[in-house]
């Protein structure tokens, strides 16, 4: 019964060892195996999927490492919040394979192998029900991305190889022991029978045995680590426009489509539903750190004259609008958050897959080096604005959806529901939120403009890329030679690039117009994780985070103190089940 | 002598071989002299465990130490066999010369400087010249092989 | 024959049928008949909406309602159910609910045929204008795309679709601003364009959440128990509005919405962009930044004056925009030497004007706008398309100074440009006549009280004056006089083709005509949509026809003076007016203008390079400092283990000696923690 | 209370004076290694026999803490006052002193061979201690594995493989202060453990022995012993453990000397032409 679901876990895997399989003999027959082989889980995908959302979930759950004291299980199966980003790696992974057709011939048969082994890590890691196997594909997707950047990229690779690597891992190792900790704490509070690591029976116990304050804060502390770099939330996305701008393009689509969702999606999984309290306490400061990212991504990007550099920060500046709708800790804000993750995921992959073209064409990332690009390959351009209008959240694509329903999400959290000393900020960071709309349509246009319009400029005359390119791209020297003699050799977007960039406009448009559908699936899951921390909300103390205010401040503001404590008091009596805590 | 007399003196005993061979090991050289200090510190465990055993009336420490002695030969034999190699490799048995384990790119050990011989010269017999000197044959006037 | 709702739909589906056919086929198949599916959509939306229309003015509102209106839900974008927690410190949330609705009412039923009708007509002219053109599929599936968007924003009955038709207007204006996206000033006025109003739309966004957490709907019409917030329930009975908003509230909304409408309708301090968007295609000048996109601000602010009611001063700030606003513009245009430019300024003038109408707050008032919205639509969009023929005659060339007396080789062109010229002077009998009587009557009367619409009248009557001036000089530089043609054209100079032609000579008579057809059956229609005749409820006397002939005088003779000056400087001796501009330019009041009163380098100084000088610091802070606390972060542990590697000699004794340091380590621990 | 007990309980109970036994021993040691020069060697002897001295005081001193005043009036002084008649304590000591100080000897001696021949008499004082055990087996195996075969082929090696003249390396040590004070400070944690495992924290002014000390010590289980493991049939005793109890730990340790040897073999064939060959030729 089963079948489609293991399927699409299994067949990644199977043909990561079949790409493999072809050593350097032929990269045709990898590219076609691996094209095969993503398509095909995309169909078990799809069904998966489509049978999810037909009442008809599939589930796996067997015991992996269960006795008596302990009870680790391979548990696998797909709910609201997971599902769309599960079918969207699949989707993601086929574009991703499709932009790589004549990029990669250098140990082709690894780097489509390496992809295909990204691609179980990413279904398994938002499939997986349990802690453990959560993390380890959490993990999971590190080492091929490790290898794709390492090995394809250009030429600083290694270092941005290493160095995403490590910020991830740090961040995650972390992680992984706050996780723990919840694990053992459910475990002593339950008494002690038998270790579950189950998420859905964590947050099950968790909210019979909450966890004081204190340790909520410790453990929120450690799975930010792990979360927010993976996002990046600034600021700590100083890795993520290196390894944009190093990683093959394959692995800037699936990076920005998927990897960094991950974080966000670790975010509404783990911290809000298991550490409400947590959550509510650190809320300001999160709140505070993805307006500011929001800005400062769209402003750095600003300042980019490379394109790879330009989108990633642009990606900080986005994921900054998902951290806001989650951490607005209500529905709008939620659901907005949790589209967005869908939306970056298709107009980033979307705009990296261009870009990506582009640099096969010319070899340059440079914006200075080129200009009126629409004159010579028009489709790429009107995929471009797409693309660049989807991200700049234009009416009618997805892009909107996300961006206003988290917009109207934090603005209803910080007119109504706010507590007056964080009213100010919270408007503030609402006020913020827009103007990076605005900022971000001014930095994609501009990049359209110079790139896309304007008289035709290509980059020619000069020798081709140096020696230190990349072994990616050895193969190329002699095509770049000719091309750059000659650009009539440059082509517009033929039909592999159609077929690779189309799934992602339909499905951009789909979003766009009828969001209801994405977010109709969504919604049970997300309302369960918004009333815990709904709850968290209205129970949380704001006086005490306050107390330095408080002491420096006049006695206006212990009036409004004042009002707010009485408030609060009527709130805990209200509160039916939790209210005697 | 009370049994607990004997025990706590053999475990002195013990631990003095094992601190002493310790030294040795630490500090010698020389691989062969090394070796036999390393067993001196087997020496101080073996006697640790028939007090112990003794003392507790069990079997235990007497199999463990006639196991020590088998896995001795054994080393013992293989360590010879190494060092034999080891010899014919650099010609002399200086455990300073072999160190390989360290990080890539360090400054090799540097020996501090070898100190003068305080053996001096040999001193030859001094006898009455008796007839003609006799020629210092170059092989003799070596010192090697005085001390074995 | 067709259902109301079936012709709401219809009529935005047409065109958008047509720009995805021809966006699909074009480049391929369709190439130079692209033209065809897009004019006939097009005419065929125009004919359902003036069945819409007829419908509508047929119909008699309920004794329940206020008002007529018909609306017709589609599908829901999206809906979030309210939250399960409401604790006193939770407000209980709304549910969101944000559907596909249609809605049919005068307001609507107004904009509806005129986009149309218009569209239609620059469609056609499009077949010869852009004839021959590379991008000419390109160029009517936007035009579809833009009817589509356009109807679509003046049917929807949501804020939040208003919000996305708004800014689908603007990406259609961006695209077809940017049509010729080889010449880098038409890429950068297209990224201009859109930047300025999203600017715009950063107000009208936050409007949008005021009204949000105020109302808890986004919906004009009310839906279910919802009661939305231009619904009947609520007109019905406007002090409930009091009660939902109070305060600053009442005043932020107004004034929010009021930054869209002036991002979008080119209001100051937002008009910077419609002038460079003359780097368009001319029909497409004439077709929206100047008949009907640009006029979205104005629908927007009649379609929620109920919640301008709300608060005198949000109505006086429209008021002064608008007046300042035609005041500047006016300025501006007077020494502008590029014809489509001085159409632009006018545009963004006569722009002003309606603002003018509608902050006077008064049902009147709000006619009067919307009546002069309708009267500009063709007369400007006359204009715009005789400068294009121009243009077309003048291989692009657009510079009034390269050419006159145009007259003898584009006789028709000629004859349609003077009257749009003078009906946009306010010539009697012509539309423009009887629209700005009406803006002025509605000024006048508010300005009896005193207080500053005094002035703003006095600034409408000289801009009346500025108007007939530059309108006059436009068409004096250009057709009469000596003939001049530029050197590029040579004796090629020929007037344009009859698919340019047409649509001119009907425009011209709709020029005529309009303003005295329709001076009170306009009025009396659209005070029956439900936002305009809550005033009625609210106790407001119905609209009173009276022909003010102090005011008729007036502009009429100050248009009358305008046009005399012009003649006087331009069609005879250049000499008075060269001395002039000598004189202006003593007193830099002549680069002033000329230069637009340097808005854009003010801009440029305040806002362009700030930001971007913040965008380079950024950009080194995040590569200095950010990134610079993560390798200090990688450095520490590489500096230890530099300093640790020391100790790793390769020597074993040393080895050996560390482990039994460690062991005389441990065992002391323990022997001081466990015994002494 | 005698004057021993005083003397113990004023030495023991403070832990100072193993510090200072392990200290003299340690720099004894020191002075006694090789270090390039013979100077102080004389000396070192003398400060680690002080050493090794006040230790065995300190262990005599803890014995009578541990056993009681009783066995010390018994024992201690007539031991010494008895010693020229050779009496059991008399054979011991000696046994003990000429382990240790052959052991000493054999690790600070210069040449390779001295050490190995020194080392042959530690091993001859370890087998007879084990002797006085009464592990008469393991005295006898020490003797014919170690003195007689595992030493016989250090002394081939050495022979074989000492280089001409005196090696440097053999007049040198690697960190000799810090392996000797590391040493002393391990003998002296051990001592100081073993003396107080034997005794308890002292409660009022005597400290008093363990209670599991006691059951080993009375004559029953004394009994119990010489039943057991210092039964006359020592051999059978151990045949009988090692080849029902631990038949397979022999079995392998069998196998182990058969690789042991297989491994030797093939590590000796591998030697081929070196530089110390060369070396030799030129």
């Amino acid at each position: 019964m089963n079948d489609p679901f293991v399927f699409t876990l299994l067949l990644p895997l199977v043909g990561t060892m079949l790409v493999a399989a072809f050593g350097s003999t032929s990269h045709v027959g990898a590219r076609i195996t691996a094209l095969i082989v993503s398509l095909v889980t995309l169909l078990f995908a799809s069904r998966v999927t489509l049978a999810w959302l037909g009442g008809h979930p599939y589930e796996i759950d067997v015991p992996w490492f269960s006795n008596a004291a302990i009870d680790i299980r391979f548990n696998l199966g797909l709910d609201g919040l997971s599902v769309w980003m599960f079918a969207l790696s699949a989707l993601l992974t086929v574009t991703a394979i499709l932009v790589s057709w004549e990029a990669i011939k250098d140990r082709a048969a690894l780097f489509y192998s390496m992809l295909l082994l990204l691609e179980t890590g990413m279904l398994g890691c938002f499939a997986a029900r349990d802690i453990i196997l959560f993390y380890v594909f959490f993990e999971f997707t590190l080492i091929p991305l490790f290898f794709l950047i390492g090995i394809w990229g250009s030429e600083e690779r290694r270092y941005a190889a290493i160095k995403f690597f490590l910020y991830t891992l740090a961040g995650s190792m972390l992680t992984f022991l706050g996780l723990l900790a919840i694990v053992l704490w459910v475990y002593d509070q339950t008494g002690r029978e038998q270790m579950t690591f189950s998420i859905a029976k964590l947050v099950a116990a968790l909210g019979e045995h909450p966890l004081p304050l204190n340790l909520q804060l410790t453990l929120f502390v450690a799975l930010f680590a792990g979360f927010a770099i993976k996002v990046p939330l600034f600021p700590l996305h100083t890795w993520l426009p290196l390894a944009h701008v190093q990683a093959p393009t394959a692995g800037s689509v699936i990076l920005a489509g998927i990897l960094l969702k991950i974080g966000t999606y670790g975010f509404l999984r783990f911290s809000l539903p298991m550490l409400p309290d947590a959550t509510v306490t650190a809320m300001p400061c999160v709140l505070v750190l993805s307006g500011a990212g929001i800005i400062y991504g769209a402003l750095v990007a600003l300042a980019q004259g490379d394109m790879k550099r330009l989108i990633a920060y642009s990606s900080v500046s986005h994921l900054g609008y998902c951290m806001l709708g989650i951490f607005a800790l209500n529905k709008l804000g939620m659901q907005g958050g949790a589209l967005q993750m869908i939306n970056h995921g298709l107009s980033t992959g979307g705009l990296f897959a261009v870009i990506g073209m582009v640099y096969e064409r010319y070899h340059t990332r440079q914006i200075a080096d080129l200009g009126g690009l629409a004159r010579r390959t028009p489709m790429l351009a009107v995929c471009m604005l797409l693309f660049t209008f989807s991200s700049i959240g234009l009416p009618g694509l997805n892009g909107f959806a996300g961006e206003f329903l988290i917009l109207t999400g934090m603005f209803q959290r910080a007119w109504s529901d706010a507590p007056a000393i964080y009213q100010a900020t919270w408007m503030t960071i609402a006020v913020a939120g827009v103007f990076g709309v605005v900022l971000g349509a001014w930095y994609m246009l501009w990049l359209v403009e110079r790139v896309f319009f304007g008289p035709l400029k290509e980059p020619g005359g000069h020798a081709p890329a140096p020696a230190a390119h990349g072994h990616g791209s050895h193969d190329h020297h002699g095509h770049a030679a000719a091309a750059h003699d000659d650009h009539s050799a440059i082509h517009d977007l033929n039909f592999r690039e159609a077929v690779a960039l189309v799934p992602l406009v339909v499905f951009m448009f789909w979003i766009g117009l009828v969001p209801q559908t994405f977010l109709a699936p969504m919604a049970p899951e997300l309302d369960k994780v918004e009333a815990i921390v709904a709850k968290a909300y209205a129970k949380h103390d704001w006086k005490s985070v306050a107390k330095t205010e408080d002491e420096l401040n006049h006695r206006d503001a212990e009036d409004a103190e004042k009002k707010t404590e009485m408030k609060i008091v009527n709130v805990v009596d209200q509160l039916p089940e939790r209210g005697g805590e | 002598m009370l049994e607990v007399q004997l025990l706590y003196n053999y475990l002195v005993i013990g631990a003095l071989l094992f601190g002493i061979g310790l030294v040795g090991l630490l500090s010698r050289r020389n691989m062969l002299i090394m070796f036999l200090a390393a067993e001196m510190m087997l020496q101080g465990v073996s006697l640790s465990l028939v007090a112990f055993g003794r003392f507790h009336n069990d079997w235990g420490g007497t199999t463990l130490v006639i196991l020590i002695l088998t896995v001795a030969a054994c080393e013992a034999a293989i360590l010879l066999a190494l060092v034999q190699c080891l010899f014919h490799r650099t010609g002399n048995l200086d455990i300073a010369v072999w160190h390989d384990l360290r990080d890539a790119n360090q400054p090799k050990f540097i020996d501090q400087e070898v100190p003068g011989d305080d053996a001096a010269k040999p001193e030859w017999p001094t006898l009455t010249p008796a007839g003609i000197e006799p020629e210092v044959d170059a092989d003799e006037a070596l010192e090697h092989r005085i001390h074995v | 024959m067709f259902e109301t709702k079936s012709l709401m739909v219809l009529i935005p589906a047409l065109p958008l049928a047509a720009a995805i056919i021809v966006g699909l086929l074009g480049r391929r198949w369709l190439k130079e008949y692209s033209h065809v599916p897009v004019v006939l959509a097009l005419a065929g939306s125009c004919v359902f909406s003036l069945l819409l229309l007829k419908d509508i003015s047929n119909r008699e509102p309920d004794a329940k309602q206020v008002g007529v209106e018909v609306t017709h839900t589609l599908w829901t974008w999206a809906a979030i159910p309210a939250a399960g927690v409401t604790t006193p410190q939770i407000k209980a949330t709304p549910n969101f609910q944000i559907d596909i609705t249609l809605r049919a009412d005068p307001l609507t039923c107004m904009m509806l045929p005129m986009v149309t009708f218009i569209a239609t007509l620059v469609a056609i002219y499009a077949m010869g204008y852009m004839h021959g053109d590379p991008g000419y599929w390109r160029f009517y599936a936007y035009v579809g795309l833009f009817v589509f968007s356009m109807t679509m924003l003046v049917s929807v009955s949501n804020f939040a679709l208003l919000y996305v038709f708004w800014e689908a207007v603007g990406v259609c204006s961006y695209l077809l601003i940017g049509f010729w996206f080889e010449k880098p000033e038409a890429a950068a006025a297209g990224k201009k364009a859109f930047l300025v109003n999203r600017v715009g739309d950063f107000g009208f966004a936050f409007g949008l959440f005021l009204i949000w957490v105020s109302f808890g709907t986004l919906n004009f019409h009310d839906a279910g128990d919802v009661q939305g917030v231009l619904g009947q329930t609520l007109l019905a009975n406007p002090a409930r509005y009091a009660e939902i908003i109070t305060g600053s509230v009442a005043l932020a909304i107004p004034l929010l919405l009021m930054v869209g409408a002036c991002g979008k309708s080119a209001q100051f301090p937002l008009h910077v962009w419609l002038p460079d968007a003359m780097e368009g295609p001319t029909p497409v000048s004439a077709l929206i930044h100047a008949a009907t996109m640009v006029t979205a601000g104005v629908y927007m602010v009649t379609r929620c004056s109920p919640l301008f009611m709300l608060d005198p001063r949000a109505q006086l700030v429209v008021a002064c925009i608008g007046g300042f606003t035609a005041l500047l513009a006016g300025l501006i245009a007077l020494t502008q030497t590029d014809l489509k430019r001085v159409l632009a300024y006018s545009t963004v003038s006569q722009l002003g004007y309606m603002f003018l109408a509608l902050g006077t707050g008064s049902l009147a008032g709000i006619v009067a706008g919307m009546f002069h919205l309708f009267t500009h639509a063709f007369f400007k969009a006359l204009l715009f398309l005789g400068a294009g023929s121009v243009m077309h005659g003048m291989h692009h060339i657009i510079d009034m100074r390269r050419f006159s007396g145009l007259r003898r080789v584009m006789p028709w062109t000629c004859l349609t440009f003077l009257i749009g010229s003078l009906a946009l002077a306010g010539i009697v009998p012509l539309a423009g006549f009887w629209s700005k009587d009406q803006v002025l009557a509605a000024v006048h009367d508010r300005a009896h009280d005193g207080g500053p619409f005094v002035y703003l009248y006095y600034s409408a009557v000289l801009t009346a004056f500025l108007t007939a001036f530059y309108t006059a000089r436009a068409f004096f530089m250009t057709f009469m006089g000596p003939l001049v043609v530029p050197h590029e054209v040579g004796d090629h100079a020929h007037e344009s083709p009859p698919a340019m032609v047409f649509p001119l000579v009907v425009l011209a008579i709709c020029s005529i005509f309009v303003g005295i057809t329709f001076d009170h059956s306009l009025g009396d229609f659209i005070v029956r949509t439900p936002s305009l005749a809550c005033t009625l409820v609210a106790g407001e006397h119905g609209l009173e026809h009276h022909f003010h002939w102090d005011i008729a005088a007036i502009s009429t003779v100050v248009a009358v003076l305008g046009i005399a000056i012009a003649a006087y400087f331009y069609l005879g001796d250049r000499r008075q007016i060269n001395a002039l501009t000598r004189i202006m330019q003593g007193v830099r009041l002549y680069g002033l203008s000329n230069r637009k009163f340097f808005f854009d380098e003010i801009y440029h100084v305040l806002f362009v390079l700030p930001l971007k000088g913040l965008a380079a610091l950024s950009y080194l802070i995040d590569r200095w400092l950010v990134d610079g606390l993560v390798n200090l972060c990688g450095w520490i542990p590489r500096a230890v283990g530099a300093v640790l590697r020391n100790i790793q000699t390769g020597v074993v004794q040393f080895y050996a000696l560390a482990m039994v340091l460690g062991l005389a380590l441990l065992i002391g621990t323990l022997l001081v923690w466990k015994v002494g | 209370m005698s004057a021993a007990a005083l003397l113990a309980t004023t030495l023991i109970t403070p832990q100072w004076p193993y510090a200072l036994a392990a200290l003299l021993f340690a720099a004894g040691m020191w002075l006694l290694l090789p270090r390039g020069a013979a100077r102080g060697r004389r000396l070192g002897a003398g400060v680690c026999l002080a050493g090794l001295a006040l230790l065995t005081l300190l262990v005599h001193c803890g014995m009578v803490v541990a056993c009681g005043e009783e066995s010390c009036d018994v024992k201690w002084l007539p031991a010494l006052s008895t010693s020229l008649g050779l009496g059991e304590d008399f054979v011991f000591l000696t046994l003990a002193a000429v382990t240790v100080a052959s052991a000493i000897a054999s690790v600070t001696f210069r040449k390779p061979v001295y050490c190995a021949i020194w080392f042959a008499l530690c091993l001859m004082g370890v087998a007879g201690l084990f002797l006085y055990q009464g592990a008469q087996f393991l005295g006898v195996a020490t003797i014919v594995v170690y003195a007689g075969a595992i030493l016989v082929t250090i002394l081939f090696v050495l022979m074989l493989a000492t280089p001409e003249g005196h090696a440097y390396y053999d007049r040198l040590s690697w960190e000799a202060p810090l392996s000797s004070v590391l040493a002393g400070v391990l003998v002296g944690l051990l001592t100081i453990t073993t003396a107080s495992a034997l005794t308890t924290p002292p409660t009022g002014d005597k400290p008093a022995a363990p209670a599991w000390l006691a059951a080993k010590t009375t004559d029953a289980y004394h009994a119990e012993r010489s039943k057991n493991i210092l039964n006359d049939n020592h051999l059978a005793g151990i045949g009988r453990e090692l080849f029902s109890k631990h038949l397979i730990a022999v079995e392998v340790a069998g196998t182990l000397l058969l690789v042991a040897l297989v491994g030797a073999v093939a590590i000796a064939q591998s030697i081929g032409p070196t530089a110390s060959a060369t070396k030799r030729d030129s």
